[in-house]
């Protein structure tokens, strides 16, 4: 299946074009080019400190709470650019949740992290919560963990279930874009590969863009993969292209392992 | 942190009502010299537990406080030790007398001193007591800050147009003057009968023979003396004039407090 | 779809963002009053401080250089008590100031964190006694055991200055330990690796590195003590003649003010004076806030 | 050959005692940072035990509750403890939620540029300015211009002012202590930046910013030289002593101290300085202790930890 098509078949969720981030002189990310296809996983992958994360947080202007970063071109959410002046920040992260590399749950209980976004949003029918809840775990395949300490802490969890309540967190605002950044690296094989399943099972309904540093991960769980280096976008392509017949020197040199 | 603004902004309005009603009751506010502060308060204790329907606040501040307070007004009586001069506005009640004390350390072993001797002391050409009759101890001045009327009625009364050294340790009221002296071996200090004569540990001495008591000062044999004053901005309400009548006529306070009544006094400012 | 430039749950979002601009005007406004503040200070202690030479027509000159401070003449020299501050200052600054920096030091590079549990909580309470309890205790343990030892009336410099020495610690020793421990690791490792001893890392290393902090907590230091008032008057002997000798009783700048405010009449060439002193007090204060601000630059 | 064998020797020896020498320069200087620190502990056992020594026997209920008195002996504290109270809660009341969200401001919000240089530089002055001087700008605003006279009310005004940049510090470093990753979640989900901070930041930060403004509180109850010219030196007599009405002079207990020593007659000034000094001391103690509880208990609650 070729890039374009693949493409079509569905629809473009986001647009990223001529995509510059500095961090005060420092050039983080150079003239990038993205189209993120609705319902599919997007990988983006390179080696550590290409931009990865850098460009991943300009999807949602977390580059907003950043002194000092400075973003230029156009990122698209269904046609609206979300730099524009007329665009506020706020709801573009309502509607394009994150999940961050390390679990980072509140100081609350499972309940209240879950629940945190329907509440600053403006719900609160406890009931409607509480369901609300129940369902955000369950999406997250965290439900039959938890359903009994719902209202303890959510420190007490280990990696693993950290990291699905927070994915649990993001799924209770309803978002359509959720981007993931390495969501996986601090945990063992098999909270991973709990996570991976999940991930398969979100995009049924979700657009996932997922950062990660392991390339078996990127073939398993994506459709589409981007090869970054250096703050270059170097290739997009559907993911079983960019594996098996790359088009850059530089990518294939990546896949064959000659970079770390 | 809302409720906390809210609060605080009600509690803001809240307390702006506060003085009108206040003011509903008959309210009398003095403020001024530390030397007549004693007396003040306790008449006003006095007073206020004969009369429930009058509120008297009695503050400190000193005699200047005083003065410039009742001069704008922003309180109805000032307390001073001196006379305040440059405000003809201000009317004068003169409630008591009091002397003043010249006292020392009991390690001296000095019990009179010449008006001369004082002088010398004071100035510091005398710098050790073997040189004014005592036991071989440096001389430590004590004296009171520069507005004080304590300061202002010793010099007068005894300094003369010698000047005093500005060497000397300085001690803010008659309090501190007397713990000091107590303390200090070799201090020598002034301060008003009201502060010295029910304290241990210091001796009160002669001048030129005559003993600081109440009776030498009625008769003007003993030279350092003055009024009190409590000064209004203008005549007095009629509860003031109350209070005022009811301070300078209470001789059982006053003698307690070290005071001297101006009935009893029969020598005058203008007799110096 | 709705576009994003329209909140999507409108009714919330606009709450939201109503909340946020009350909010961000809130803070801004208490922020503002900081400013306010200080302005007003300033402001006022500039008029009421400048009086002596506006409506008096003193000159400056006589009021920072001359010794005779006698206003019932015209004469407010403030020199005596210009020295007493600087003199009680520097002896704090000289016995504090190394001492605060040796207990900084330990704290940062040599306690163990059970030394550091107990002597954090020690200092809280170092700050926390009022300054008028160092006052007491000073008027009645220290001066007894200065006027003991030496004979003199026990009032004066070194009864100030060991109180104030005393008052700094808490203020250099915090300082002093946070500016240790900005100093990066690799430094001390650096060092500890070549075969240094950990007293060479910390005197050739790390107390170079942490120049500036230093500098920092001993000037925060000279801000506390130069302004200190009960403590110091309690003790100093309040005496208007330069200090003689460590011994000697003088005066400063905060215990002129507090003695003499008191009998001092509005308009008075005395108040003025006094209110030339506190404006003296608060240019000292912000020139130290600049010499901060200008160790610190030279850091970064 | 020899010769190089015997220079090895030679440099050897001469290295062996650089160890010892450095050696022994290093354990001096290990004593010596550990003397002065056991020398500061040391200070405040003798601080507290010496005025424990000396307050003890002054220490009664009778002292504690009754009225000072200004000319005869067996004065009491009662009214100052209650104004040295009446005069923090005011000041806190006003301090707090000024300096809170000043800090907020500062460190949540600010943008680096020339507002919040001139906040941090005002807040950084405000810091400096000595309590003396604080108490004459009180003075002339309070006294002389609102016409106030002595009250508490300006006491507490004035302390409000002289206290916000510690408060400010105080709620900076709360704030700096929670994660980055907090604000990044929360907002990530679609929380607005006052949002993140009234419902994640700030009840993380609450322990460390209530332990804060209670040593402060310590600090304020200890207060002097800013209230001698502001809130006097005075109290009312009778029940009057314990009115709620803010516009009235309030003698505290700190200032009581200073005040008995340097202005009033009584006889036994060394009891009361003694008995006051011990009670505001004790109370020092009572805030640091109450100051960690209380920190560490609305940590656990708001964190759940």
């Amino acid at each position: 299946m070729q890039l374009i098509e693949a493409q079509e078949s569905t629809g473009l969720k986001m647009d990223v074009r001529d995509l510059n981030v500095f961090y005060g002189s420092f050039h983080a990310i150079k003239d990038a080019n993205l189209r993120v296809t609705e319902q599919m996983v997007t990988a983006l992958i390179g080696p550590s400190g290409c931009g990865k994360t850098t460009f991943l947080r300009a999807l949602n202007r977390m580059h907003d709470l950043t002194p000092g970063a400075n973003v230029t071109g156009t990122v698209s959410l269904d046609g609206t650019n979300i730099y524009d002046s007329s665009v506020d920040p706020v709801v573009v992260r309502h509607r394009v949740g994150m999940v961050f590399q390390r679990a980072n749950p509140f100081p609350k209980s499972i309940f209240e992290n879950v629940v945190y976004g329907p509440k600053i949003h403006g719900e609160r029918n406890r009931d409607a919560l509480l369901s609300c809840a129940e369902k955000s775990l369950r999406r997250a395949a965290l439900w039959d963990e938890v359903k009994d300490r719902l209202f303890r802490s959510a420190l007490d969890l280990s990696g693993g279930q950290q990291q699905r309540l927070c994915i649990a967190r993001v799924l209770a605002v309803e978002p359509e874009v959720i981007l993931m950044d390495e969501p996986a690296s601090a945990l063992d094989p098999i909270a991973t590969s709990k996570i991976e399943d999940l991930i398969g099972e979100l995009k049924k309904d979700y657009t996932v863009v997922i950062v990660t540093h392991s390339m078996q991960q990127a073939a398993r769980i994506s459709d589409i993969t981007a090869f970054f280096l250096l703050g270059d976008l170097i290739e997009v392509g559907t993911t079983s292209e960019i594996f098996t017949r790359p088009k850059d020197r530089r990518t294939e040199d990546y896949i064959t392992g000659r970079y770390g | 942190m809302h409720k906390t603004a809210v609060a605080a902004a009600l509690f803001l309005v809240g307390t702006s009502f506060v003085p009108r009603i206040a003011s509903a009751d008959t309210s009398i506010t003095a403020a001024g010299s530390t030397a007549l502060l004693p007396l003040v308060k306790a008449a006003a204790d006095q007073y206020q537990s004969q009369h429930p329907d009058v509120k008297i606040a009695v503050s400190g501040g000193g005699s200047g406080t005083g003065i410039n307070q009742v001069v704008q007004k922003a309180v109805d009586i000032g307390d001073s030790d001196i006379m305040a001069a440059g405000h003809p506005e201000l009317v004068d009640h003169r409630v008591a007398a009091v002397g003043f004390a010249l006292i020392a350390h009991p390690g001296v072993r000095v019990t009179n001193l010449t008006k001369k001797q004082i002088q010398d002391i004071f100035s510091e050409k005398v710098q050790n007591w073997k040189d004014v009759g005592g036991a071989d101890v440096k001389i430590t001045v004590i004296n009171r800050p520069r507005n004080s009327g304590t300061r202002a009625v010793f010099t007068k009364t005894i300094m003369g147009d010698v000047s005093i050294s500005s060497a000397g340790l300085t001690e803010d009221a008659t309090g501190s003057v007397v713990t000091t002296v107590k303390s200090t071996p070799g201090a020598i200090s002034y301060a008003a009968f009201s502060g010295t004569h029910n304290q241990q540990g210091i001796v009160e001495l002669k001048i030129d023979g005559v003993a600081p008591t109440d009776e030498n000062v009625q008769s003007g044999k003993y030279p350092v003396w003055s009024y009190e004053h409590m000064y209004t901005n203008g005549p007095p309400n009629a509860a003031i004039s109350r209070f005022l009548a009811f301070v300078t006529s209470n001789s059982e306070l006053l003698h307690k407090a070290g005071y001297i009544l101006i009935r009893d006094m029969r020598v005058h400012e203008s007799d110096r | 779809m709705a576009a994003i430039a329209t909140p999507r749950i409108g009714v919330f979002a606009t709450r939201a963002h109503r909340q946020e601009f009350i909010a961000m005007l809130v803070l801004r406004a208490a922020s503002t009053f900081v400013v306010v503040a200080i302005s007003a200070l300033f402001l006022y202690l500039a008029i009421e401080g400048t009086k002596l030479f506006t409506v008096d027509h003193v000159s400056p000159f006589q009021f920072l250089f001359s010794p005779v401070f006698n206003p019932d003449a015209n004469k407010p020299g403030s020199l005596v008590f210009i020295v007493g501050s600087l003199s009680v200052t520097l002896f704090a600054v000289l016995v504090g100031g190394p001492f605060g920096i040796a207990v900084g030091v330990f704290l940062a590079e040599l306690a163990p964190p059970r030394m550091v549990a107990a002597m954090k909580p020690a200092i809280e309470v170092l700050v926390g006694i009022p300054s008028v309890v160092y006052g007491w205790i000073g008027l009645t343990l220290l001066v007894p055991l200065i006027r003991t030892v030496t004979g003199s009336n026990g009032f004066g410099l070194l009864a100030a200055g060991t109180v104030l020495s005393v008052m700094i610690l808490p203020t250099v020793i915090t300082l002093s330990e946070d500016a240790m421990r900005t100093v990066p690791n690799s430094l001390r490792e650096g060092s500890l690796a070549m075969g240094a001893t950990r007293w060479q890392t910390i005197s050739r290393v790390l107390l170079p590195a942490a120049a500036s902090g230093l500098t920092v907590a001993v000037i925060l230091g000279i801000a506390r003590a130069i302004g200190e008032t009960l403590a110091v008057q309690l003790v100093i002997g309040n005496a208007a003649v330069l200090p003689q000798g460590l011994l000697g009783a003088t005066a400063a700048l905060p215990t002129e003010i507090v003695i003499d405010m008191a009998g001092a009449q509005q308009g008075s060439l005395l108040e003025h004076a006094l209110f030339s002193m506190a404006f003296l007090l608060l240019l000292i204060a912000m020139a130290l806030i600049l010499a901060v601000r200008f160790a610190l630059r030279k850091r970064a | 050959m020899r010769d190089a064998v015997l220079t090895l020797e030679i440099a050897r020896a001469k290295s062996a005692r650089g160890v010892r020498h450095r050696r022994f320069v290093d354990r001096s200087a290990t004593t010596l940072l550990w003397c002065a620190a056991l020398a500061v502990l040391a200070l405040l056992t003798l601080f507290v035990g010496y005025i424990l020594y000396l307050g003890a026997p002054a220490i009664s209920w009778q002292f504690l509750t009754s009225p000072p008195s200004e000319v005869s002996a067996g004065g009491g504290i009662g009214p100052e403890i209650y104004n040295s109270f009446y005069i923090l809660g005011l000041t806190l009341l006003f301090t707090v939620p000024v300096a809170v969200a000043a800090g907020i401001y500062l460190q949540e919000y600010a943008r680096p540029g020339a507002f919040r240089t001139l906040v941090q530089f005002s807040a950084e002055s405000l810091a400096t300015v000595p309590s003396i001087v604080m108490g004459l700008f009180g003075l002339l605003v309070f006294v002389y211009l609102l016409r106030w006279r002595f009250s508490a009310i300006g006491g507490a005004l004035t302390l409000t002012i002289l206290n916000l940049p510690a408060l400010m510090r105080v709620t900076q470093e709360a704030l700096f202590s929670v994660p980055q990753t907090y604000r990044e979640a929360s907002m990530a989900l679609g929380a607005t930046r006052w949002g993140t901070i009234w419902r994640i930041v700030l009840p993380s930060a609450v322990g460390a910013l209530t332990t804060g403004v209670i040593l402060i509180a310590g600090r304020i109850f200890g207060e002097t030289a800013a209230l001698i010219y502001t809130a006097g030196v005075s109290v009312a007599a009778g029940k009057g002593a314990y009115d709620l009405n803010p516009f009235r002079p309030a003698e505290t207990l700190a200032v009581h101290v200073w005040y008995t020593h340097a202005e009033s007659v009584v006889p036994d000034v060394a009891r009361i300085g003694n008995g006051s000094a011990l009670v505001l001391l004790v109370m020092v103690l009572l805030f640091n202790v109450v100051a960690r509880i209380v920190g560490r208990s609305l940590t656990r609650r708001f964190t759940g930890r």
